[in-house]
């Protein structure tokens, strides 16, 4: 359950209630869901293509790393590929910690780590063509803060 | 040596392919960006900005300067763009 | 649905699943669950008492604030007052923003408002007594980072 | 001057009731705990350590040197511990 990585949807009120069920005894529970925006208005999918093969160590080693450095009870990482509509959930990470400084800013490490050092790729198909997104400078200057 | 040459993104877009098996003497990454960007004019624009690239040995990011010895797998991607 | 304080349990999952569906547009949802700890290993139950004329418009003023500073697309407060067992959910806030460094900040604002400038106190009644939770200095401080 | 005096937490424990009606006189937060400290050792326990409270005048957080006039409700409590 820790780390998932698939193509099928996934319902992250279920998966909130599950993770806050499994992390008995955290006082402090932090969610983040990034879901499909449509920036430009003519979006009409995208698509995720990652590294299977490197993938799941990848988001092993980033929720080992999160879970040591922030003493969380637990953490979990879903991820989606394949084609995915505007407005549907891409990818969820859930921390669970005794105080939530340590919850907020477990789940803020894994988004900084999981946006520039886990193998995805996401692909913008709009009514005007096909568009790689551009990693974003800011993404990488946030890893330099831990 | 025989290496498993994977591609990602708009690498793979570029040069036409998501894998393949190179026979190479390269001793570093670099070397064999070289190599591959002198087989063919989309290895050359797919490979046109090293810096615009990421590469990982055996399934770990690594910089183009490390050597090949040892390795079986060498993936090529942009930047990546999770979460 | 923004702001409520209730004396019934409820269904953080749920509620996660309503906010996003409500927050049509935004790419990045925190949600932030506070819930009842066992700390000391002797907990029956805890209480918690409110003022209710003022905790409406302390909630409404904190969200107000989180949301203009943060550009949040929309925010929740849910709190819970009365009796509570252990392991049952005490709280939560939800924020949605474009990204997610806003989406975390709101969350976390919201988070360090509520627990020092919101009239709530909590008591644990445990079997060895009763006692008031002392309020943490790490909570004022938490403040003025703001 | 008629207030509506109100008390939360431990200060409600310590004072034996939640609310009262207080007529008074009192020019500021400061002086209407100076009063109530006078009238009975629970309401001098329950305010012996001033810092250790917090007030609200209807319904806002305040300073105990606020003024009262034209103040309807006082709330006395400890910090909150909300969240």
């Amino acid at each position: 359950m820790e780390i998932r990585v698939q193509e099928a949807r996934f319902d992250a009120g279920a998966e909130l209630t599950a993770f806050t069920a499994a992390a008995e005894g955290a006082g402090a529970v932090v969610s983040f869901t990034g879901i499909t925006r449509d920036v430009t208005g003519g979006l009409r999918h995208m698509e995720i293509e990652h590294y299977p093969a490197m993938t799941e160590r990848a988001l092993a080693d980033i929720r080992a790393e999160a879970i040591g450095r922030f003493g969380l009870a637990d953490a979990w990482i879903i991820h989606r590929h394949g084609r995915l509509a505007p407005g549907e959930t891409i990818m969820m990470v859930l921390t669970a910690a005794r105080h939530r400084a340590d919850a907020f800013a477990g789940a803020e490490f894994l988004m900084d780590y999981l946006k520039s050092r886990a193998p995805f790729w996401k692909k913008e198909v709009t009514d005007a063509g096909e568009n790689w997104v551009a990693s974003r400078d800011e993404d990488e200057d946030a890893l330099r803060r831990w | 040596m025989t290496l498993q040459v994977l591609y990602f993104a708009w690498v793979r877009e570029r040069i036409g392919l998501g894998r393949e098996t190179v026979e190479t003497d390269a001793a570093t990454v670099a070397d064999l960006v070289e190599e591959l960007k002198a087989r063919e004019e989309r290895y050359a624009a797919a490979f046109a900005q090293p810096g615009a690239l990421r590469v990982a040995l055996d399934q770990t990011l690594a910089d183009f300067d490390a050597p090949l010895a040892g390795v079986r797998e060498v993936a090529f991607f942009p930047p990546m763009t999770g979460g």
